[in-house]
């Protein structure tokens, strides 16, 4: 069977986040857990998290997790690497032998920072570098897989259920003010490393529970910006069009979300803020392709921060709740429930409404 | 009210209204067996002068000369329609003579006959209307009365 | 009679039975065809003048009427077909350029009837379009590159200018003149009722349609009739017409016979005097002499209007539209080899030009190489038949369709392919009053309305079945559709995989 | 509340009651009515007689129409007196009927002229009422032999009713020719001659000199064997009831527009009023059926309050024989447009730039379209008259008319 990228994946899922509004550094052990109740929307096949601030001594440099597949690929690599970077540190990334992960591949961690002479000589800005260099290996170095690529920000991932997958990377020794994580039920593939979620590029990682239809659409398009979606999910070409509004088109994660689950032309119209109405106008009539239909629940993370966004009819489900400063989103209750048995204001966010949660200025 | 009228720009002059009509009121099903080989008695007409052509049938006057004039007493004015009762006609003529828009004719037997909307058959809704092939004959209702 | 003679091609069946002589065949035939003999008592017919049209059947009260293809045909002969046979005979007798009409009857492939669409089964959800939202509005024009902000960090939301379409379907150019007054009514009036756009062809625009120039392109071509200030003014959009799709590479030719009162008026042109459009502009010899157009009529339209710039799919399409997107066009029309025409030399209709399904799927994907693509908008027509033929051309990349021979097909043309003999009994392809007049616009308008409106529904209904709520996530996602049929090549240059992939 | 009184119960009188009703739902309406018969209209006694209908058919209006219209009707009744001053009407019964607005439709009768003989003659017959048709009726057979005095409208229907009935007809008058009223010589020569091939002798240009018994001895000298006679010779308003009271009255009761008679309160419609002829521009007896329905409509409208003038009088008939119909309009002065053919005949008769009359025999397809020329007065030069004179058709006016006509409501 074909693996992810050489044909596209749809796939079902489970998916759990939180996040300290202040700041609050919690252990991997408690979104871990948060998986637990929902084994039944995983399949073994994928599991995953990402941490933000989980590397505070390495926070000016990034971070790269990399998958290789034999010792000849990983020093290729690291050859690669040290023409383009300065590596500050490298290491094998601790794990545990447990029987329910098998099979795992090479998984070593660099943190980096470009060279100076590389950035002026390519006329690029340090995380367009880096984007650069991580389309390159995962195009190019065939056995070699970059699946983490942001500062102060960690991706653990494997095929397996995801409460294994924790236990397998000890994801309870790292403590983040911010904690995303997926568990996999992907419909056609025997499940591969670096096809698990969370799905990653600088410090954006998003797990996604759905099936986008617009999928084919999205990808042509945002592939003329110099994205390579070599995974063909959703996930994917998600965090591309994210990336490209965001940090390539300037524009606010709101801004972005009305792209990308754009309000109704009906809703547009009937908007009684002229000027709101002008601007949702403007972003679905400059960015028609970017329009993600078909049914996705979201969670975006990044640097000081979580965005949860649900595709505009609500076809997936996703709540919200949140206890003290701590915000909480899940597929289901139950996961927010058994981070936080006391979670308050528990809702459903409406199709199309992004709930942007930011940590505390200054706190990360 | 609901008349029938005709827009000359659209009227084709394909005559299939007379046909239509003759049909409607033949009391026959069958449109060959109620018209083929014989000649056609229809309520509406076509008008044809140099490249006009458009089909008239009663106006349904709001004050109809012909009932005012019949002798018999066999037009009438009911709900606004302008009936014929062809037992009473005796083929007198008085009603071609005064209508100004020659919408009364006698059929094959010298009873007159005129256009009763298709209220008195099967049709449902004026034949002419239903089988103009250009919608040159609409049924509708245009306001009062001049 | 004798060498030059050719068995009529159609063959008129009166039942006899259900003639009731009403004439209706004989006064609604401009050909002649039929007659009433007073001698017989019935009716009769010289079919060596009918040409299939059909206006006798569909208004034959009995249905006593029926045209058939003759059986009086030559010796088989699969490489000497009879058509070929009777050109040559036509060609021997005549000494001229065959003409023809409508779009392209040979049996090439259709590409569209071996693509196939995609439906969501179990893990994603079809959508009901009876019951949720399904948007097909598109806006056609270019669209900036990079998103500006005002000082106070606002988003600055103006745009080139726009096409706003209720659904991604438009008229296509057809002349006043080429079509009939009532023709262009039931355009402009339906386009106006859709909210969507018909074209006026190289024929200028009758002045009692600038009412609808909301919904209107303006068309310039290489005769430049009827090309004037109010008339760019006039439209929502211009369209540069460089080729069509039935006659690539040659102009137009409309002659002195129907450029007569309006038409004469509306193309600026004496009456009676043949209108001669050139095989080029002679104003564009290069693609940078497109770009000078293109900006002259922006300049002249103090960039209020998309420019639209038309052409004929041909071999090397994609280079083309990469250069028109380069040429400050805002939008590119291809029209493919079966596109319709109201004359054209038989040998260039049926031998010039390719598929608009290739056409369009090289175009969209060069675009999409060159980071191009949100430049420009992408529209195509030449033969779009039906809505799921504007759901694979969509899928494949277009922003919208132009439709005109479905459209003539709406207002009752039969496809009888004799549009240069001017007489169209159906009132659409004609000049003359009495014939004009058999298409009533308030019928003409409301059947295109009906046509789009069903079509409409129909893409709702295939958008539903992918799970796709709007027209935009529909555009160039290609992983929709799956060829059938296909070999290596083609599904390359489709950039579409192979059923059961 | 009004009170109105109605003298006479014939087409006249129904419009008046219809148009009373148009206004005024309510106020009493009493009807005195000679005949004991319901109103019909009296031209039809021919067509009883012919067999073309029958005593219910002949209903001018449905049974319940007294009742509808709240009417009551004095059958049998003849109003003696006008009580002008304490506005009564004095009924041979003495009652006396109170009315605040009085409608004379009191009609015509037959005049007969001073034949000398004619008491020998046992058995003859006026042609007015449906009771003349039922007497003439009884006096008639197979075996008998007519002889109608007068060949006008009423003398030649009764030929036509009975022709199949009896033995022989024969119609003689004074004047040169058939229909003298309303045909000149060469379109009544046209009409005798269908009327001759249909069995109905004539003496014209002659006249009954005296009466033996079953003989009348013609002024020519010819003489004339017959068993029953038939006196068509002409008929008179009856106007007498006005005129006792000093109404204005010529040949017939004098009406304005508005079918006002000299005398407040009283007015008169029918035939036996005298109104505008429109296409004469003279005041006239126009005793034919629409006036008559017209004129009694108006002046119950007025009488009830309402105001309408009638002022679209045209000498009009339509008279067929035997399927040969004659219709005529108008009056024939001016410049004439003839089409002729063995059965048909043609006349156009146009002036000042109007049509002022027609006769048309044998081609009466649309008549009524030439006949609104000349009541609507409309001037030729705004039609193609050239489209006209061949046939009747609307396709002549012009488009803003036919617009008007087709269009709007009418």
């Amino acid at each position: 069977m074909m693996k992810e990228g050489q044909v596209r994946i749809p796939s079902g899922c489970a998916i759990a986040a939180v996040v300290s509004r202040e700041g609050k550094r919690m252990s991997g052990e408690m979104i871990t857990n948060a998986m637990r109740p929902m084994h039944e929307r995983s399949n073994g096949l994928g599991g995953g998290f990402a941490g933000y601030g989980i590397y505070p001594e390495y926070k000016d440099f990034y971070a790269l997790h990399l998958f290789f597949d034999t010792r000849d690929t990983r020093k290729t690599c690291e050859a690669f690497l040290k023409e383009y970077f300065e590596v500050v540190h490298e290491e094998r990334i601790p794990t545990r032998k447990i029987p329910e992960i098998t099979d795992e591949p090479m998984i070593w961690r660099y943190f980096v920072a470009p060279l100076k002479s590389m950035l002026a000589s390519l006329q690029v800005d340090e995380k367009e570098m880096v984007a650069r260099a991580v389309m390159k290996i995962n195009t190019e170095m065939k056995g070699a897989y970059v699946f983490s690529s942001g500062k102060n920000i960690g991706t653990f991932k494997a095929v397996g259920f995801p409460e294994d997958v924790g236990v397998f990377y000890k994801v309870e020794e790292y403590e983040g003010y911010s904690w995303t994580a997926h568990g996999r039920y992907p419909t056609n593939t025997p499940g591969w490393w670096g096809g698990a979620h969370p799905f990653t590029l600088l410090d954006f990682s998003v797990v996604h529970n759905g099936e986008i239809s617009s999928y084919d659409a999205n990808r042509r398009f945002i592939e003329m910006f110099g994205y390579k979606c070599t995974l063909q999910t959703d996930t994917e070409v998600i965090t591309y069009i994210l990336d490209f509004l965001t940090r390539t088109q300037g524009l606010t994660l709101r801004e972005a979300a009305n792209v990308i689950a754009a309000p109704f032309w009906s809703t547009i119209e009937a908007e009684q803020d002229e000027a709101a109405r002008r601007r949702l106008t403007y972003l679905r009539t400059v960015f028609p392709s970017l329009l993600v239909t078909g049914p996705f629940s979201i969670v975006l993370g990044f640097t000081g921060g979580l965005m949860a966004l649900n595709d505009r009819l609500k076809l997936r489900s996703m709540v919200v709740g949140e206890k003290g400063d701590k915000v909480f989103i899940s597929s289901e209750e139950a996961a927010i429930r058994t981070m936080e048995p006391d979670a308050e204001h528990i809702y459903a966010p409406a199709g199309g409404e992004p709930v942007i949660v930011k940590v505390k200025e200054g706190a990360y | 009210m609901k008349r029938v009228y005709v827009n000359e720009a659209w009227c084709l002059g394909c005559h299939l209204c007379e046909y239509n009509c003759a049909f409607a009121n033949s009391g026959l099903d069958d449109m060959v067996l109620a018209l083929k080989g014989r000649p056609i008695y229809p309520r509406i007409h076509v008008e044809e002068a140099d490249k006009i052509t458009y089909a008239v049938s009663c106006r349904h006057c709001e004050d109809p000369i012909c009932v005012k004039s019949c002798i018999a007493g066999a037009l009438s004015k009911e709900d606004g329609v302008i009936r014929i009762d062809q037992e009473k006609c005796v083929g007198c003529f008085t009603c071609v003579l005064v209508c100004p828009y020659g919408a009364l004719a006698p059929n094959k037997d010298g009873v007159m006959q005129k256009c009763e909307l298709c209220l008195q058959n099967t049709c449902g809704e004026p034949a002419c209307v239903k089988g103009c092939p250009n919608k040159a004959i609409v049924y509708e209702e245009r306001g009062e009365a001049l | 009679m004798g060498v030059e003679f050719i068995y009529p091609e159609f063959e008129v069946i009166r039942n006899e039975a259900r003639c009731i002589t009403c004439r209706v065949c004989e006064r609604q035939c401009a050909n002649e065809v039929h007659s009433f003999s007073e001698a017989r008592g019935m009716m009769i017919s010289d079919e060596s003048k009918c040409v299939n049209c059909q206006r006798c059947v569909s208004l034959c009260p009995t249905r006593a009427l029926k045209i058939v293809k003759s059986d009086c045909v030559l010796r088989e002969n699969a490489n000497w077909q009879n058509d070929t046979i009777r050109e040559i005979y036509k060609q021997a007798s005549s000494g001229g350029v065959l003409l023809s009409s409508m779009g392209n009857p040979k049996p090439l492939p259709v590409y569209w009837d071996k693509i196939l669409i995609n439906a969501s089964q179990v893990t994603n959800p079809p959508i009901d379009p009876l019951r949720e939202p399904m948007e097909t509005r598109v806006y056609l024009g270019k669209k900036p590159e990079k998103i500006q902000r005002t000082a106070d960090g606002n988003l600055n939301c103006d745009l080139p200018p726009q096409i706003e379409l209720s659904m991604p379907v438009m008229f296509s150019a057809m002349s006043y003149g080429s079509i009939s007054y009532n023709a262009h009514a039931s355009l402009a009036r339906a386009a106006s009722t859709l909210g969507i756009l018909y074209n006026t062809g190289e024929g200028g625009l009758h002045e009692d349609f600038y009412r609808y120039g909301s919904h209107t392109i303006v068309q310039v071509a290489s005769g430049r009739f009827g090309v004037h200030e109010d008339y760019l003014e006039a439209g929502a959009a211009i369209e540069i017409k460089m080729g069509q799709g039935a006659k690539p590479g040659i102009g137009g030719h409309l002659p002195g016979a129907k450029i007569v009162g309006d038409v004469s008026r509306t193309r600026m042109i004496p009456e009676g005097t043949d209108a001669i459009s050139p095989a080029p502009h002679h104003d564009i010899y290069s693609i940078e002499d497109l770009r000078q157009l293109v900006y002259s009529l922006k300049e002249a339209t103090a960039y209020q209007k998309p420019v639209i710039v038309k052409v004929a799919a041909v071999h090397n399409i994609a280079a083309i539209a990469s250069g028109i997107a380069r040429s400050g066009a805002d939008i590119i029309a291809i029209d493919g080899f079966r596109g319709g025409t109201g004359a054209a030399p038989t040998r260039i209709r049926d031998n010039v030009g390719i598929p608009i399904e290739l056409a369009l799927a090289a175009v969209d994907q060069r675009l999409r190489d060159e980071g191009i693509r949100n430049n420009i908008s992408l529209v195509v027509g030449g033969s779009i038949r039906c809505a799921s033929d504007v759901v694979k051309a969509i899928a494949l990349g277009a922003d919208a369709c132009y439709i005109a021979t479905a459209a003539v097909l709406a207002l009752g043309c039969h496809l009888c392919r004799t549009c240069h003999t001017g007489k169209c009994n159906w009132g659409i392809a004609t000049q003359q009053p009495d014939l004009v007049k058999r298409l009533n616009p308030d019928i003409g308008s409301e059947r295109l309305i009906n046509l789009m409106t069903a079509w409409r529904h129909e893409i709702m209904e295939l958008m539903g079945g992918m799970g796709i709520n709007s027209i935009e996530a529909l555009r160039g996602n290609r992983l929709m559709l799956r060829g059938v049929g296909l070999n290596e090549k083609e599904l390359e240059i489709l950039g579409i995989s192979h059923a059961g992939e | 509340m009004k009170q109105y009184v109605i003298v006479g119960n014939g087409v006249a009188a129904a419009g008046c009651i219809e148009g009373i009703r148009g206004v005024d739902p309510n106020s009493p309406i009493t009807v005195i009515s000679e005949e004991e018969h319901a109103v019909y209209c009296r031209p039809l006694i021919s067509y009883y007689l012919e067999g073309k209908t029958d005593l219910d058919r002949m209903q001018y209006r449905p049974q319940d129409f007294y009742e509808k219209m709240k009417c009551r009707v004095m059958y049998g009744r003849k109003a003696l007196h006008i009580r002008h001053d304490v506005q009564e009407v004095e009924v041979d019964d003495g009652t006396r009927l109170p009315y605040t607005e009085l409608c004379l439709a009191t009609g015509s009768a037959p005049f007969v002229p001073p034949f000398s003989g004619l008491d020998t003659v046992a058995e003859k017959y006026s042609f007015m009422t449906l009771d003349d048709a039922l007497a003439l009726e009884r006096g008639i057979d197979p075996t008998s032999r007519v002889l109608i005095v007068g060949a006008g409208l009423i003398g030649l229907k009764c030929a036509e009713g009975i022709v199949e009935r009896v033995a022989s007809v024969t119609v003689c008058d004074l004047a040169d020719r058939v229909l003298s009223s309303i045909l000149d010589a060469e379109c009544a020569a046209l009409m005798q001659q269908h009327l001759e091939q249909h069995g109905i002798t004539f003496y014209l240009n002659d006249s009954v000199d005296r009466f033996e018994g079953h003989t009348a001895h013609m002024k020519s000298g010819a003489r004339v064997s017959f068993d029953v006679l038939v006196l068509a010779v002409g008929v008179r308003a009856n106007t007498v009831l006005l005129k006792e009271i000093g109404g204005e009255v010529d040949r017939g009761i004098v009406v304005d527009e508005r079918m006002k008679t000299s005398v407040p309160g009283i007015y008169a419609a029918g035939d036996c009023a005298e109104g505008l002829d429109i296409a004469l521009g003279q005041k006239r007896v126009l005793a034919i059926l629409p006036n008559g329905y017209m004129q009694g409509y108006t002046a119950g409208i007025n009488m009830a309050g309402g105001s309408v003038v009638f002022d679209k009088a045209i000498p009009m008939n339509s008279i067929g024989f035997f399927g040969l119909h004659a219709m005529t309009a108008g009056v024939y002065e001016g410049e004439v447009y003839e089409e002729k053919t063995e059965t048909s005949l043609k006349r156009l008769f146009t002036k000042d730039d109007l049509l002022k009359g027609f006769i048309l025999i044998g081609c009466d397809e649309r008549a009524g379209i030439y006949t609104s020329l000349i009541r609507e007065k409309i001037p030729l030069s705004s039609v193609n008259f050239e489209i006209l004179k061949i046939s009747a058709t609307t396709a002549a006016f012009s488009p803003e008319i036919r617009s008007k006509k087709f269009g709007g409501v009418v």
